[in-house]
């Protein structure tokens, strides 16, 4: 039967491959993959502790709005990394160390 | 009065909707902007009026409002995760909402007349009314995680207030300055919030004050070896809060930097409320704070920062750096009241504080606008000039030096008499009590000081003098200082001569701090597992006729002869402190108006000093004048006479004969052990220090995310829960 | 019966989908993979009884945020060219032996972490799936409508404050003499 | 089940529940799923040959009509009026050499033309062919249509990435950029139609119309009727066809994403295309156009029963296939405009391309969801016919 | 009846599962009558006959991003929308149509505020950007 574990097993490997790619890659855009991961699974995990309590949708509330900031977030975050291309054409993190351009 | 979310919410609302509002009519309409933050703020000050002149007449001690909602539920099964949100109101709040609302509304009021000249007129008003907003949110709140986020809120405002002028060099420095240091105690209070939240279950004012009632609290937290009382650590990471907040010790080197925003926003958060918030955050954690037991430390803090502010304030030539400083000290008065247990009285001075300290920026505000000019030694009998604003000033003067009749004697010398009385009992508050009675006698002194540079004596500057505003009467510029230093006076606050009952002079009817505004005891802390909650929409049903009055008790519920005994340290207590204040009031005035009427003894008892006149600056080069030039100089030539004549004659010859032994030795080992191993190794170590700091502040993201990743690991898998 | 096998591919498309994009060192396939395991999710909402979400996931996730990812890729310079204006190579932007044990070593903290939260949450609660699965559109539309009110308009100003703000970030601008 | 499968339409006939008590009883577990997916599978099998069938007619009738519009034979080899074109066309894509380029992203260039497909068939599953006929009517169905049907933009995009060539790379930018410009304006008159509606399903949608023109969602009020030209305006633009067919447009980019592919690969996007604009002419239809709805109620039969003494599920049989003719027919048409304006209307300029969509079609559609909203509220969703007809009646009356 | 609730995703898997046995069917029946004979030339990609010159995964214009911001803004906008639309008719036969009027209106017009802004700040102009940054030379281009 499948049950909660299930669900939050998949959210853990979707947790952690987030916080791998956010830690491997050196390419901001693979970073933002990693965050997006990370994002969905917090969504997953609300989702599914709706379905396994009390079955009021707060927490189908929750992840609707995580999609949602994530949305948003990409949005900003890829500009922001257009726009340091455009400056530093370069798109390695480590790149993005220094404070003034 | 039917208290229901009608008649409190506006407090928080009319405000908050003024600061929507505004932010999109700023930079259309100004003049509609300003009016409506004023009048938002007007009418929460009714608002709040009202709840107040209820608590005050027609509740008893005791009596509070607290109504709860449930801001969102994901409790799975047995596992409650519930986040409540609502609002709490007792006394305390009450006079707290009147204080804020009050002062605000005089600041609006004022800043109409000060602001208007400024480019950025109406933007102004759209922080102040966020910023007014977030401080009655935090006020009426009744649990610690809304009152983080109201925090952050007012830190947020605070940071874009003191960099309201971004132009300047430093403002914005300052604005950064101010924001991160508070931030270091900020991450300690959300720590604290987390805490509580684990071992209490929510953080609702009134649930923590149960459970430390029920021993919650008594746990031990070890890691590591080494065990640490879960209290202890709960109540030092408030504690850091406020410590952040009210820029106590350690870190409060941000506030002196804020006086870069507009003095409005000075007298409003830099002085009367946020800073407040901070003291006012320890004192709703009060039991918290004694269940660690770090009064003892709290009140060490709160006397290092008093005395210690008050001797930097002593040299400032800069009028609002002063007024800074002064501000770092008296909130080190409130954080010594909360130290020794002076729970009412350390209350009673963040209000009175509020009032005579805004009062003193509002009329700081008036002498720049006024000159265009913020240093002292360019100023000088400006008395004629500004006579409203001088009158104001100077009541609020009488008030922080403590001189009798005045609020700040009142509540100040409160906390010095209970420090005092701590003094007697345990000997470890007795440098507690030492540096608080030092700092008022340099409280008095740099007050009047500062009065005396500005408004007596000569023009220093004719040029500024001459064209300074002639200060007509108001209602928008001196009118709210002249409404403000009414309130200086001490009978609004306390119908007693010190506050303590002996010398009652207008009946206890006005002692009403003493009996609304009550310590939470350690015994009674039980109780308040049987409070009330109650659902958001409700209206109050409970019959008011029928609870208690508050009556007035001259004994604090001691027994009569320990009463006795704390009345009677309390008077000691007090003549000091009339003793000091005066003290330092004569100190002042002979040094600044006694100049005035003997020029000749000045300069030739202090010759450095008409030099220093001229240069406009005081204190460093008097120092360097009398000190070094007077003092030091002919010791000088004595030491130097003896050196000639009889130790080079005698002494160094004969050792040098030695003195080149030794130089052989000791330049062995200074070439092979200073200077190989230590010197070098100093550098060395330096840059075994340098590379790892660097690596800490790198810039680089993913390390970032891997210390916090670790530093995460570290706190969840230690936590014991 | 089919819901398991529902549930099935949905976490064997996820979980794939997921280890891939750690895996592979292209940045557009990662994206690919990506997209994949949003469909995966979206195959755990809908066994999860959250059709709304699912749908969801698709239009923002596969519809959207995909498209914005493949955009942003083409826009700094796709996955062509192999070294950048300073020498760093891209490919080992992608990560390297070194990353990949830091990023391990981390994973590994996180998860010790992770496990540590959830036993605690977990334990003695064992939770018993809600096997009522109404649709969840009107219910949903109705707590957005009444309690939910305020998020609801707020996040409008969020997606407002994301829109000026990505843009002006994002504009083609003149070029600065200096 | 609430009748919202084609299972559920079959498992009401006797045989069904013959068949499903012996298989139960035979493997000896509840075969239901089993049955349910037998069932799916063979529908959804015809589905698809149907689909393709379509898609390959269509090729065949954008060639017929515009020969005719155009004043010439058109195709006439292959079978009767040269109907079998479509069969020969797609052996030529079967036997044709699959070449790809050297400098190509083999994987992606392989996934992107499957990535269109199931785009384009996952959106077959909603399709409200008649009451009973319908695959799955989702509780989401509409809203779940935006979401596949915007993986197209991906295939898309990634078919010009992939093959590394500038005219695809540039017909992948705009084809995607384009496919997401327009999915707004569409989306928001969807949404202005679920708000006359009040549910996301397929039958929700379709069910709160009628079978006569008057009862249909175009004409009940004016924010509406604007409503449908935007969508389908936008539909138009989302399958890129004329005018908005520039990703491929071959006067400038030689022939758009899939300049590179070839054989069966550019088959397959061109099937998806055709099947897409089939879908978007279906959607239109179902939302605006009274969808499956045949007049007085002869979708479910009971008039038969009543008129005629007919068995209960024939008559239901009849109604069903009334239905469907009535939106297949319904959809053609549509099909049939969708071919005319190409051979009409003249290609936009991309700028023109993005100066509609962002800046005429979307506040339109705006405008039309929050008309729609307030005339919703203002006239308690009556629609414009109903407040004629009361008016006229109590007009009527009064005298 | 009582089916299994999930059965109606039965048919969207089974349609995906379709999709790709045929396009992936098509190809391999395709791959074993089709004719294979490479050859360098018709390897290259189409250039109007030419040489390919370099790589076409080079760095593109910024207005496309800005077309897929917007889009993605009105998608989760969108998203958000649905469900309270669908209610919509429910709300207002219960005489909550009013409130639920000024929520979507609120809602819109901050979103149509939105574009207005970028209508304004020439963010919708496809040829004035392109005017704009084929006029000048691109910032990344310069060394510093």
């Amino acid at each position: 039967m499948i049950n909660l574990w299930a669900y939050l097993g998949i959210s853990f490997i979707l947790f952690i491959c987030g916080i791998m790619v956010m830690i491997a890659r050196k390419n901001i855009i693979a970073l933002l993959l990693g965050v997006e991961l990370i994002l969905n699974a917090a969504a997953l995990n609300f989702a599914a502790y709706t379905k396994f309590s009390n079955g009021n949708l707060d927490g189908h509330i929750m992840s609707l709005f995580i999609i949602i900031i994530a949305a948003a977030e990409s949005a900003v975050g890829l500009g922001i990394v257009i726009r340091f291309f455009q400056l530093r054409e370069s798109i390695h993190i480590d790149d993005a160390s220094t404070l003034q351009n | 009065m039917d208290y229901t979310i009608t008649t409190v919410a506006p407090i928080v609302l009319l405000p908050f909707f003024a600061f929507v509002i505004n932010v999109f009519l700023a930079k259309r309409v100004p003049i509609a902007a300003v009016a409506l933050s004023t009048l938002a703020i007007f009418g929460s000050f009714i608002y709040a009026l009202r709840i107040f002149l209820d608590f005050q007449n027609v509740y008893a001690v005791g009596y509070h409002i607290h109504k709860v909602f449930t801001w969102f539920d994901l409790s799975a099964g047995e596992h409650l995760f519930k986040v409540n949100m609502g609002i709490y109101i007792d006394n305390m709040t009450a006079t707290m909402l009147l204080m804020v609302t009050a002062v605000a509304t005089l600041i609006h009021v004022f800043s109409t007349w000060y602001m208007h000249d400024d480019e950025r007129f109406a933007r102004f008003f759209v922080y102040m009314s966020l910023f007014t907003s977030a401080m009655l949110g935090l006020v009426l709140s009744d649990n610690l995680l809304s009152v983080f986020i109201f925090w952050e809120l007012m830190g947020f405002c605070s940071y874009s207030l003191i960099g309201f002028y971004y132009e300047k060099e430093g403002a914005g420095n300052a604005s950064m300055k101010a924001f991160m240091t508070t931030r270091v105690g900020d991450v300690f209070f959300l720590m604290g919030i987390l805490i509580i939240w684990i071992i209490v279950g929510n953080t609702t004012f009134v649930d923590i004050y149960a459970a430390i009632g029920a021993g919650k609290f008594g746990g031990v937290f070890t890691s590591f070896g080494i065990g640490l009382p879960i209290a202890t650590i709960a109540a030092l990471c408030i504690f850091a809060g406020t410590m952040g907040k009210s820029a106590q010790f350690p870190i409060h080197v941000w506030l002196p930097d804020a006086m870069f925003g507009p003095t409005p926003c000075s007298a409003l958060i830099h002085a009367a409320t946020m800073v407040a918030a901070g003291v006012y955050l320890s004192l709703r954690m009060y039991p918290l704070m004694e269940a660690g037991h770090i009064l003892t430390f709290i009140a060490y803090i709160g006397a290092i920062t008093a005395f210690g502010a008050a001797t930097i304030a002593l040299i400032q030539t800069d009028i609002k750096a002063v007024l800074a400083y002064s501000t770092i000290s008296q909130l080190g008065y409130m954080v010594i009241g909360i130290g020794v247990g002076s729970y009412n009285a350390s209350f009673m001075h963040l209000i009175t504080h509020a009032v005579f300290k805004a009062c003193l920026f509002l009329s700081a505000g008036s002498v720049i606008h006024s000159i265009h000019c913020q240093e002292m030694p360019q100023m000088g009998g400006l008395r004629k000039k500004l006579p409203y604003t001088f009158f104001a000033m100077l009541l609020c003067c009488f008030a922080i030096a403590g001189v009798p009749f005045f609020s700040g004697f009142v509540s100040k010398d409160r906390i010095l008499g209970d420090a005092l009385l701590m003094a007697m009992e345990n000997k470890a508050f007795i440098p507690v009590a030492l540096l608080g009675f030092g700092g008022a006698l340099l409280t008095a002194f740099y007050m009047f000081r500062m009065l005396f540079l500005t408004f007596f004596g000569e023009p220093r500057d004719h040029h500024i003098y001459d064209h300074a505003h002639e200060e007509h009467i108001g209602w928008n510029s001196n009118i709210p200082l002249l409404i403000l230093s009414v309130f200086t006076l001490g009978l609004f606050y306390s119908g007693s001569f010190t506050g303590q009952g002996e010398v009652n002079l207008f009946g206890s009817k006005y002692e009403w701090f003493q009996t609304l505004i009550h310590k939470p005891e350690a015994s009674h802390l039980e109780h308040f597992a049987h409070y009330e909650k109650e659902d958001f929409g409700t209206t109050d049903t409970r019959d008011k006729v029928e609870l208690p009055k508050a009556a007035y008790d001259a004994n604090h519920g001691l027994s009569e002869e320990a009463a006795h005994h704390v009345h009677f340290v309390h008077k000691i207590g007090a003549i000091l402190s009339i003793f000091i204040a005066f003290a330092g009031i004569f100190l002042a005035y002979s040094m600044y108006i006694t100049k005035k009427l003997d020029p000749n003894w000045w300069a030739t008892t202090f010759s450095g000093w008409r030099k220093a006149l001229q240069n406009k600056y005081y204190f460093d080069d008097l120092y360097i004048g009398k000190i070094i030039q007077k003092g030091l100089l002919p010791f000088n030539n004595l030491l130097a006479k003896f050196d000639s004549g009889i130790y080079d004659r005698y002494v160094v010859d004969g050792t040098a004969v030695l003195n080149r032994w030794a130089y052989n030795i000791s330049r062995w080992f200074d070439n092979n052990v200073v200077d190989s191993g230590m010197v070098d190794g100093t550098g060395a170590s330096v840059r075994l220090m340098n590379v790892v700091l660097r690596t800490i502040q790198s810039g680089k993201v993913q390390l970032y995310i891997i210390v916090l990743v670790v530093v995460l690991a570290s706190y969840v898998l230690t936590l014991r829960f | 019966m089919f819901s398991n096998t529902l549930f099935l591919l949905s976490a064997v498309l996820t979980v794939a989908g997921a280890l891939m994009v750690v895996y592979t060192k292209n940045l557009m396939h990662a994206c690919i993979y990506l997209l994949a395991s949003f469909f995966g999710i979206a195959g755990l909402y809908a066994c999860l009884g959250a059709d709304f979400l699912a749908a969801t996931q698709l239009v923002v996730y596969a519809g959207g945020v995909i498209i914005l990812m493949l955009f942003a890729i083409m826009l700094t310079g796709g996955t062509g060219n192999k070294v950048n204006r300073y020498g760093l190579e891209k490919i080992p932007a992608m990560g390297n032996k070194k990353t990949y044990f830091t990023a391990g070593f981390t994973a590994i903290v996180s998860a010790l972490i992770l496990v540590k939260i959830t036993m605690s949450a977990m334990s003695g609660n064992p939770a018993v799936a809600n096997l009522t699965n109404e649709p969840t559109v009107e219910r949903l539309g109705t707590i957005l409508a009444t309690d939910h009110i305020l998020a609801f308009e707020i996040s409008s100003v969020l997606l407002l404050g994301a829109l000026v703000g990505a843009a002006v970030i994002s504009r083609p601008r003149k070029e600065i003499h200096d | 089940m609430n009748n919202s499968t084609v299972v559920s339409y079959f498992s009401q006939s006797n045989e069904f529940i013959h068949v499903h008590a012996w298989l139960s009883k035979a493997l000896g577990f509840d075969a239901t799923s089993l049955m349910a997916f037998v069932i799916f599978a063979v529908i959804a099998l015809i589905i698809v040959g149907a689909m393709a069938t379509i898609g390959g007619l269509g090729t065949y009738a954008e060639r017929k009509i515009s020969a005719d519009l155009q004043a010439r034979m058109g195709p006439n080899r292959v079978g009767p009026f040269g109907l079998l074109q479509f069969l020969a066309d797609g052996v030529k894509m079967i036997m044709k050499e699959d070449i790809i380029t050297t400098n190509a992203d083999k994987f992606t260039f392989n996934l992107a033309p499957v990535l269109c497909m199931v785009g384009v068939f996952a959106t077959l599953a909603v399709v409200p062919y008649s009451s009973g006929f319908i695959l799955a009517d989702l509780n989401v169905g509409i809203f779940y249509l935006v979401g596949m049907a915007s993986l197209v933009g991906v295939g898309v995009f990634l078919g010009g990435y992939a093959s590394n060539s500038k005219w695809s790379m540039l017909g992948g930018m705009r084809g995607a950029s384009q496919i997401i410009s327009y999915e707004i304006p569409a989306t928001i008159s969807i949404i202005a139609i679920v708000l006359l509606a009040g549910g996301l399903s397929m039958k929700t949608l379709v069910g709160a119309q009628g079978g006569l023109p008057h009862e249909w969602f175009l004409f009940h009020n004016p924010f509406a009727f604007m409503a449908f030209f935007v969508y389908f305006i936008a539909g138009l633009a989302e399958t890129n066809r004329a005018p908005f067919d520039l990703p491929e447009a071959e006067s400038e980019l030689v022939s758009g994403y899939h300049t590179e592919y070839s054989g069966m690969k550019f088959g397959l996007f061109a099937l998806a295309e055709y099947i897409e604009i089939f879908v978007v002419c279906g959607v239109a239809v179902a939302l605006f156009l009274g969808g499956y709805k045949v007049p007085f109620d002869l979708g479910s039969g009971a008039m038969l029963v009543e008129k005629l003494g007919l068995d209960s599920m024939l008559s239901q049989n009849i109604g069903q296939l009334l239905e469907l003719g009535a939106f297949v027919s319904k959809t053609l048409v549509l099909y049939y405009v969708v071919i005319w304006v190409r051979w009409t209307l003249p290609r936009l300029r991309v700028d023109q391309l993005m100066t509609l969509c962002w800046k005429y079609l979307t506040p339109i559609a705006l405008f039309n969801l929050i008309g729609c909203a307030v005339w919703m509220y203002a006239f308690n969703g009556k629609s414009i016919f109903t407040l004629i007809f009361s008016a006229a009646a109590s007009g009527h009356g009064g005298h | 009846m009582s089916t299994l609730h999930l059965d109606v995703y039965m048919p969207v898997v089974i349609l995906i599962a379709l999709a790709l046995l045929v396009a992936g069917g098509s190809l391999f029946l395709g791959s074993l009558i089709r004719p294979h004979n490479p050859n360098k030339l018709k390897e290259t990609a189409y250039e109007c006959g030419e040489e390919p010159v370099g790589t076409a995964w080079t760095n593109f214009n910024i207005r496309f991003y800005v077309i897929a911001l917007i889009f993605i803004i009105f998608d989760v906008e969108s998203a958000l929308m649905f469900p309270v639309a669908a209610v919509f008719k429910k709300f207002n036969e219960i005489g909550l149509g009013g409130t639920l009027l000024m929520s979507i209106l609120t809602f819109v017009s901050v979103l149509l505020a939105g574009i207005v802004y970028c209508w304004k700040k020439g963010d919708l102009d496809w040829v004035k950007s392109y005017t704009q940054s084929t006029s000048t030379t691109p910032t990344y281009g310069k060394k510093d």
